[in-house]
């Protein structure tokens, strides 16, 4: 689809927010509550915090929940029944205010859970998710989008993206279908605009590197001592994984009460030495440094070959993350120069 | 309605409360049927996880009992017991878990009578407090419907 | 798949009256995994345990929940019938129905519930247990008897008649004990070295019995059946094998003017001594604190006129290490000393001495001869106080208990005396006269009636100094707690009996409880009066609580019974319900991390470092392993492991997760 | 150094030379000792007697009062006053709820960080160390130390000395050069509170205590409590009656020995108030050891 | 910061150590944990008072499973960790060199064992006033209230083990959580999960907790959990009078006893 310019006021922008609930759509925005900006529910615009850089967790919950049930299953004398979770009860979803590289983070995303087997739950939640996002006029030390082919006023992922050109108006790029269902239900709050240059008002990204270049060089990395130096203090815990808007992995666990259970998914992290140890206690990524390669080479290598997408969008969030200051940015600067 | 009959699990230690409430059997003193009792060789044995996993499970009160200090079949676990116990409810209370809904007791092999006293007193309690309502949701929202 | 047979036992109508049998039997036999469920009217009949073995065989059960009374009455009787009919007995449960469940409550729905549920509970624990196999463990057949008195010694020869190895360690250069000390015992009068000598020698000449004097045990470890114990042999500056006992040395040491430990303060003796006349063993030792050559480097006098060459200067304390299977602590008693009391002068006052220096003063071969005499002065007291109770049953000096001996020996005393000093008149203070003992109050009203001792019922509030006599000051309390003031020549304080000094150390060492007075403890003050919480360690004598001679022997050879039966078999059966460290294979060999905080809650120190090693030799971690031979299974430690290493059979986390899961979530 | 104070009846009345003493030895030793403001009774002997919670809360106003003044240590030179202060600190600091229930009637809140100090611990914390410096003559003298009853009892609230034979002021007077003699009176009942009431019981009583000081060749009996002082001295008629003998051995405050060491004049000590004369003289004039002897304090049990 | 890099130079060159464990500048003013294995490194070591990570936490992980002697750059926090760690048979004290730095930053050189120990009984821990406040903040709420707050405040929990992570006390190969038969501790972020977590979590750490906050700093969702272990600290000087981190022979609050625990609790 071509995509079709507008303009939105910040007015109509409350207004297609209360509307959204109206229509029975769940909105989710950044909100900043206790000093933390995270995605959360909203109805109005006025609890939105459209000043954060980027929130702490990214948007991907909102389709691949921390926690999510797959099927319920209850044991009888000799019966086991399951049932498989509805996926059409499922609501529909807005991401209002997510960045470009929230955005775009569901690209990869989409990729890992829709490569080969395609989860239907994902899907499903996918199918009824429309993202919203602005454009980043501010950015961070941490920030790197530009390096791995995303940028400050990108569409990728969006279905609508806004890009504030003034206090009151907000340049309007309708990229989807979905987007443009939006539009054809609200043409009242939407006004028509040719082309706006967004440069002037976006954020300065500096690249330092290509992901085509990571990917280039880890060819001949993966006995490098580089890990090693790298991961020295990296303290091993899940944080930067759960804070990645491309982070997939998942486990799989029944809980039950009795004779009664549900099975479900929740986040995993390859930073754990629980990741993949085996039963029999040989764990083949003993060291924090093989998990570390295998993070950088699952974004950049791995995910690439097999379903063509990198899986990473320079967010900086793992970076902000990290209690050690693991830049994931530096890191990866240093092994394009190697 | 019927009235509120509260679930009470009591963990009890083998050679002194469950002994003791076998005595309450044999002296045939009646206390309220709400009470199951689960027996394990010590208090010291009694990890606070399952007091956890009790309230998670839907039980509205809970009985720890043992051995008086100094007569331990194991000679110390109860002191050890006693400790963890001062340490869990501390935290239970900064947590805002209900410690009026465990109740900690020594009750020896010789006293039958008390623990039938024990357990309607705890019976009494925990239905005025009614069901812990609280922590059973907590382990029910958001998963099991 | 688990098969679970369900017994649901009447038991006659002890159950059936209240609880709804075959209802529980109809709900339980749908609970998942349970293949077979019956009432029966008594399930620990014959018929009933035939009935529960050929269920086992015919529905071919992986478990079985008898429910019927306390696990407490009749678990064993069903594992046995289980283990008869093919299973493993480990694989058997019992739901309490019957004490705590149609005996506490009435014939409701509600009651039926509760049964179902305990049932249900069971079922599920079952589902989870390990087969087991008893724990068998070979035993030495040698005992320790640790202690020389008569306790001691009475343990050692019946131990040893019964055809045992006994290994006996003495502190002192002699066996013997108080009881050598003693002059006359009650209520007979008969001398006590002349009954307790023989048996000394009896000791030394059984060839079963290998004795230590003059040695301490230094550490014990392993469990019942099979304990090493290390012994420091002290260096007695003496060649044993040499000296002959002549006793030369001994009369020429020069440095005679040491107290005599024996006689209490009351003699000297030299630096070289045999502690008494009828010693066993009859050799000498150094007292490497007195001896001039020890403390100035000449001398060596005794050296010069050994004529067997055993003086052996630079002889070592030596440590030897035996095994043995069980270990008898026959360690007595000691007593407090006068200067314990201020309100008596602590101890100020050379003639208020304390009973056991009186029954020196008796002795015919003590320091007088046998001759009651002061020992300021060596006067002939004509006027003499008893003080019963000096620090027994006074909470406010922390000895609440009654020392039990002393009422009699104080009768004793008085009668001695009147027998040694006929013009001379003994006062007792005392708080009650618990005389209960054969012919024991026969001999104090012998002693009030036939020796005239003056028997006053009321307590010293002070004793005093004043010009030459002592001035006791006491209540008659039947008297109407007048004042009664006594100028006493002589003042003697049955004062309390007390642990002997070292037994808390030695407690500790052997891994024993022991009371705030640091007596040792029994495993049951009724059933177990001679065993401690520590299986194949027993208690004989006053180390226990104060006893007198009768009744001491009488635990030794209760001792001497147990330790006898110990060593009927060559293996011990111990129940296999302990805890266990998980194991798993390379490089994690197991989730403990060697934190050892289970070591410092076992009570029984059955936990042990255990090194795990590289093929090089390297330290690659340190685990926590579990004797299971001293593990009684308590469990704390499982409670305490953060990382969830541990587990205990019999109460595993899992099974005891489930029970709690099998009550509630149903 | 400001130490906290409190006289008590009976140092502004009967025993002002026992007050004059304590001021003397404290002045000379550079000690300012600050009494309570606005200080009530104590409620010794009758209080605690007649209402408990009136012989708790006597004492703990003057405690409080103390604590709000920004005192720590308190001298209490009257034994009776002593005893009642302990024993309301030691019951107020073992039970909460009593606690509670007496700061509620004192409206003030005692938080219990007093402490209290008879005057022979005031004299071995504060003084007994600067005597060498400050002496001028040798106690030269016999002299039988008599402590009472409530110096010592009950043990388990004061934890003070040796109930049955107390130490610690022998310790003092023989570091002032006295020769203190061992006897069996030490801690005898002098007949406290029937001075007054019951005077032939006292007379008995204290009868026998003097006798048996004098018996064992003491020149001085020596005290620390005003009730002993004023039965030993004032009562010595009725005590000579009782002994059939005339005795007239001085009993004096232990802070007027220290301060006759001192070469305080008589006066200021209040010798001069007393029953019995204090004819004690020819003290050797005291020349510094030049090895410093720590005085040996007894093991208190 | 000098007389730091002296020793830690000497400590190197001489082959005393193998590494340093101290601080490097980190992503733009903030500092981030080093590793120093040559002299010449050690030039980019700084320590200022932002160097708040707690160092200890490394000497556990497998980075210094092979190497002889590690040097540490010890803050007070980090000195309290390896001493309750060699409490806990974690931490052999020949193969750890402590460089040790007070409170104000001053560095009082190189530390045994027992010197360590002495070190950390003059540097005073204690609650901060603010943290009191916030106990005393959350005891006053009414329970039901105090219940939601905390179940509120872990719901946003994701169960990225930050807090284990770069805790030095959580040193267990195998944590509590990990493990499943029977499953203690549900493996998901929900409300319950979360709660009985962080309720292991505070039972585990009571009376092992040296009250360094690394818990809560890691904490990507910036949870108080911290309060919990704090609190408990507090509770175990108060009732026992044990503290943690300040003895190599320490006997833990939760596997010693004493007779006279209280028990007014008990019936």
């Amino acid at each position: 689809m071509e995509i079709l310019n507008k303009l939105l006021d910040k007015t109509a922008l409350s207004t297609l927010i209360e509307r959204f609930g109206k229509a029975g759509k769940e909105v989710y925005a950044p909100v900043k509550e206790n000093g933390i900006t995270d995605f959360a529910k909203v109805d109005t615009i006025d609890k939105i915090d459209f000043e954060c850089i980027a929130t702490k967790q990214s948007a991907k919950s909102l389709v691949f929940p921390r926690v999510e049930k797959i099927l319920s299953f209850e044991k009888s004398y000799d019966d086991i029944s399951v049932k498989n979770v509805d996926i059409n009860a499922f609501p529909e979803v807005v991401a209002l205010g997510s960045r470009p590289c929230d955005a775009a983070g569901f690209i990869p995303l989409d990729a890992i859970f829709s490569t080969d087997h395609v989860d239907e739950i994902f899907n499903a939640r996918l199918k009824k998710l429309t993202v919203i996002s602005i454009s980043c006029k501010k950015a961070d030390e941490y920030c790197f989008c530009t390096s791995v082919n995303g940028n400050p006023g990108n569409t990728a992922g969006s279905d609508i993206l806004l890009t504030e050109i003034s206090d009151s108006t907000y340049f309007a790029e309708i990229v989807t279908e979905k987007g443009k269902a939006i539009l054809d239900a609200n043409t009242d709050l939407f006004k028509d605009t040719s082309a706006i240059d967004k440069t002037p008002h976006l954020a300065d990204v500096k690249q330092e590197f290509t992901a085509e270049a990571i990917n280039e060089k880890l060819n001949n990395l993966f006995e490098s001592d580089i890990w090693d130096k790298q991961a020295l203090r990296c303290v091993g815990c899940g944080a930067c994984a759960y804070v990645c808007p491309a982070c997939g992995c998942f486990d799989i666990q029944d809980e039950n009460k009795g004779n009664k259970g549900i099975r479900y998914r929740c986040w995993d992290s390859c930073g754990f030495g629980l990741f993949t140890l085996h039963t029999s206690g040989h764990n083949p990524r003993e060291k924090q440094s093989q998990r570390w390669r295998q993070r950088i080479f699952h974004k950049f290598s791995y995910q690439m070959v097999q379903q063509k997408q990198f899986g990473c969008v320079g967010c900086g969030r793992c970076s902000r993350a990290c209690p050690a200051d693991m830049n994931i940015a530096e890191h990866l600067k240093e092994i394009s120069i190697n | 309605m019927s009235e509120f009959e509260p679930k009470i699990v009591a963990f009890v230690c083998n050679w002194c409360t469950y002994a003791g409430a076998d005595l309450t059997g044999t002296s045939r003193i009646k206390y309220s049927s709400n009470v199951r009792i689960i027996r394990f060789p010590c208090t010291g044995r009694i990890d606070y996880m399952l007091l956890t996993k009790a309230f998670a499970s839907g039980a509205d009160g809970i009985i720890v009992s043992g051995c008086h200090p100094n007569d331990c079949h194991y000679t110390s676990g109860n002191f050890h017991a006693r400790r963890r116990w001062m340490v869990f409810r501390r935290l239970c209370d900064f947590m805002g878990i209900d410690t009026r809904r465990i109740i900690f007791s020594w009750v020896s092999a010789a006293e039958g009578a008390k623990w039938a006293q024990i357990v309607n007193s705890a019976n009494e309690e925990f239905k005025k407090l009614g069901p812990y309502e609280n922590y059973h949701k907590l382990s029910t929202q958001e998963i099991f419907e | 798949m688990a098969r679970i047979g369900v017994f649901i036992c009447h038991c006659g109508e002890n159950i059936s009256a209240t609880v709804d049998c075959s209802k529980v039997a109809q709900v339980a036999a749908t609970f998942p995994g349970v293949v077979h469920s019956v009432d029966y009217k008594y399930m620990c009949s014959d018929p009933g345990q035939t009935l529960v073995g050929n269920a086992i065989k015919e529905h071919n059960l992986t478990g079985v929940v008898v429910s019927a009374c306390s696990p407490r009455m009749h678990e064993p009787t069903f594992r046995r019938a289980c283990a008869e009919a093919g299973l493993n007995p480990y694989q058997c449960e019992m739901a309490n129905l019957r004490e705590h469940c149609s005996w506490v409550h009435e014939r409701n729905e509600k009651t039926d519930d509760k049964a179902i549920d305990l049932v249900r509970m069971l079922v599920e624990k079952v589902k989870r247990n390990n087969s087991l196999q008893p724990i068998k463990v070979p035993v030495t057949k040698t005992a320790l008897v640790i202690g020389g008195g008569v306790a001691g010694i009475q343990a050692a020869l019946d131990i040893a008649n019964a055809g045992h190895k006994v290994i006996m360690v003495e502190r002192e250069p002699s066996i013997g004990g108080h009881m050598s000390q003693l002059s006359e015992t009650f209520p007979t009068l008969d001398c006590s070295q002349c009954i307790l000598t023989p048996r000394m020698v009896e000791v030394a000449q059984n060839p079963n019995i290998k004795l230590y004097t003059y040695a301490e045990i230094e550490s014990v470890e392993g469990f019942v059946g099979n304990f090493t114990v290390k012994i420091r042999k002290k260096a007695k500056s003496i060649d044993e094998s040499k000296c002959n006992g002549c006793g030369l040395c001994t009369t020429k040491c020069p440095n005679k003017k040491n107290p005599n430990e024996f006689e209490l303060g009351m003699a000297k003796r030299p630096a070289i001594y045999v502690p008494f006349p009828q010693a066993v063993p009859n050799i000498p030792v150094i007292d490497k604190t007195q001896c001039t050559y020890y403390k100035t480097g000449k001398c060596k006098i005794c050296e010069k006129v050994c004529q067997a060459n055993a003086i052996q200067f630079d002889q070592q304390d030596e440590i030897i290490e035996v095994p043995v299977g069980a270990i008898a602590i026959c360690t007595g008693f000691d007593i407090k000393k006068a200067d314990f009391f201020p309100e008596y002068g602590y101890g100020k006052h050379k003639d208020i001495i304390d009973g056991l220096q009186f029954e020196r003063l008796a002795s015919a071969s003590g320091p007088t001869a046998g001759e009651i005499r002061r020992p300021s002065d060596g006067q002939i007291p004509k006027k003499i106080v008893f003080v019963a109770c000096a620090g027994s049953r006074d909470p406010a000096k922390g000895i609440e208990y009654c020392s039990k001996i002393c009422c009699m020996y104080t009768a004793k005393h008085a009668i001695l005396y009147k027998h040694k000093v006929h013009d001379g008149t003994a006062y007792i203070f005392y708080m009650d006269i618990r005389a209960a003992g054969k012919n024991y109050d026969e001999f104090t009203r012998r002693a009030i009636e036939e020796d005239d001792a003056k028997y006053i019922r009321g307590r010293v509030s002070k004793i005093y100094e004043r010009d030459g006599k002592l001035i006791v000051v006491g209540a008659d309390t039947l008297m109407g707690a007048q004042t009664v003031e006594i100028e006493a020549d002589m003042v003697v304080l049955a004062t309390a009996g007390v642990a002997n000094q070292g037994a808390e150390k030695l407690a500790q060492i052997l891994h024993v409880s022991y009371d705030q007075h640091k007596f040792f403890s029994e495993a049951h003050p009724k059933l177990k009066p001679v065993e401690t919480n520590t299986a194949g360690i027993y208690l004989a004598g006053a180390c226990q609580s104060p006893k007198d001679i009768p009744e001491s022997v009488a635990a030794a050879s209760g001792v001497a019974g147990k330790i006898s039966c110990l060593f009927s078999n060559s293996e011990l059966t111990r129940e296999p319900l302990i805890a266990v460290v998980d194991r798993t294979a390379p490089p994690q060999y197991s989730s403990c991390t060697g934190c050892f905080m289970c070591q410092s809650v076992c009570p029984y120190n059955a936990i042990e470092r255990e090194e795990i090693n590289d093929r090089n030799g390297n330290l690659v971690k340190q685990l926590a392993f579990i004797n299971p031979g001293l593990c009684q299974g308590c469990g704390t430690c499982v409670a305490v492991c953060k990382s969830k290493s541990i587990d205990i059979e019999g109460y595993t986390n899992l099974q005891m997760y489930s029970e709690v899961d099998a009550l509630l979530n149903f | 150094m400001k130490l906290g104070f409190y006289p008590g009846c009976s140092l502004e009345g009967a025993s002002r030379e026992y007050n004059e003493s304590v001021m003397a030895i404290a002045e000379e030793m550079g000690i300012e000792l600050v009494s309570i403001p606005d200080w009530n009774c104590c409620g010794a002997t009758a209080a605690h007697n007649l209402d408990k919670e009136l012989s708790l809360s006597l004492p703990a106003r003057n405690l409080a009062l103390a604590e709000e003044a920004g005192l720590t240590v308190l001298v209490v030179p009257c034994a009776a006053c002593y005893s009642r202060f302990c024993a309301t600190q030691h019951e107020l600091m073992h039970d909460e709820n009593l606690h509670k229930k007496i700061n509620g009637i004192i409206e003030k809140e005692y938080k219990g960080n007093l402490r209290i100090l008879n005057v022979i611990q005031f004299i071995d914390e504060f003084i007994i160390d600067k005597l060498d410096d400050k002496m001028k003559f040798e106690f030269n003298k016999k002299v039988a130390c008599y402590y009472g009853c409530l110096l010592v009892r009950p043990n388990k609230v004061l934890d003070f000395d040796r109930t049955e034979d107390p130490q610690t002021m022998d310790v003092v007077m023989k570091k002032l050069g006295a020769d203190s003699i061992d006897w069996a009176y030490k801690t005898e009942c002098c007949g406290a509170g029937f001075s007054v009431s019951f005077t032939e019981t006292v007379g008995r009583l204290s009868g026998q205590i003097v006798e048996d000081a004098e018996h064992r060749g003491a020149e001085a009996m020596i005290v620390a409590c005003p009730m002993c002082h004023s039965n030993l001295d004032m009562r010595r008629p009725e005590i000579n009656k009782y002994n059939k003998k005339k005795s007239d051995m001085p009993v004096i405050y232990i802070t007027q020995a220290i301060g006759l060491a001192l070469g305080i004049d008589r006066n200021k000590l209040g010798l001069q108030r007393h029953f019995v004369p204090v004819k004690l003289k020819d003290f050797k004039p005291y020349t510094k050891k030049t090895e410093v002897e720590n005085p040996q304090k007894m093991e208190v049990e | 910061m000098e007389e730091i890099k002296k020793i830690a130079k000497q400590l190197l060159s001489e082959n005393k150590i193998q590494m340093v464990i101290g601080f490097e500048k980190g992503t733009a003013n903030k500092v981030r944990p080093a590793f120093f294995k040559n002299a010449d490194d050690v030039e980019k070591l700084i320590y200022n008072d932002t160097c708040i990570h707690n160092l200890a936490l490394y000497l556990k992980k497998d980075i210094c499973h092979h190497i002889a002697n590690v040097g540490i750059i010890a803050n007070p926090n980090v000195v309290r960790s390896i001493i309750q760690l060699a409490s806990e048979n974690q931490v052999k004290e020949e193969k750890i060199t402590i460089i040790g730095i007070s409170y104000e930053g001053k560095c009082v050189g190189i530390l045994d064992f027992k010197a360590a120990e002495e070190f950390a009984k003059t540097q005073p821990k204690g609650l901060k006033p603010e943290d009191r406040a916030f106990i005393e903040k959350i005891q006053a709420m009414p329970l039901e209230e105090r219940f939601n707050y905390w179940v509120e405040t872990f719901s946003t929990c994701v169960k990225c083990y930050a807090c284990r992570a770069s805790c030095p006390m959580c040193y267990c190969g195998k944590c509590n959580v990990e493990t499943n038969n029977p499953q203690w501790i549900p493996v998901a972020s929900h409300k319950y999960g979360n709660m009985e977590w962080h309720i292991m979590r505070a039972m585990h750490l009571a009376g092992r907790c040296i009250n360094c906050g690394e818990c809560t700093r890691a904490c990507p969702v910036d949870i108080p959990l911290n309060m919990l272990s704090y609190m408990l600290t507090d509770f175990v000087m108060d009732e026992f009078h044990t503290e943690a981190g300040l003895s190599t022979t320490y006997a833990p609050a939760l596997s010693s006893y004493t007779n006279v625990d209280k028990e007014n609790f008990i019936k």
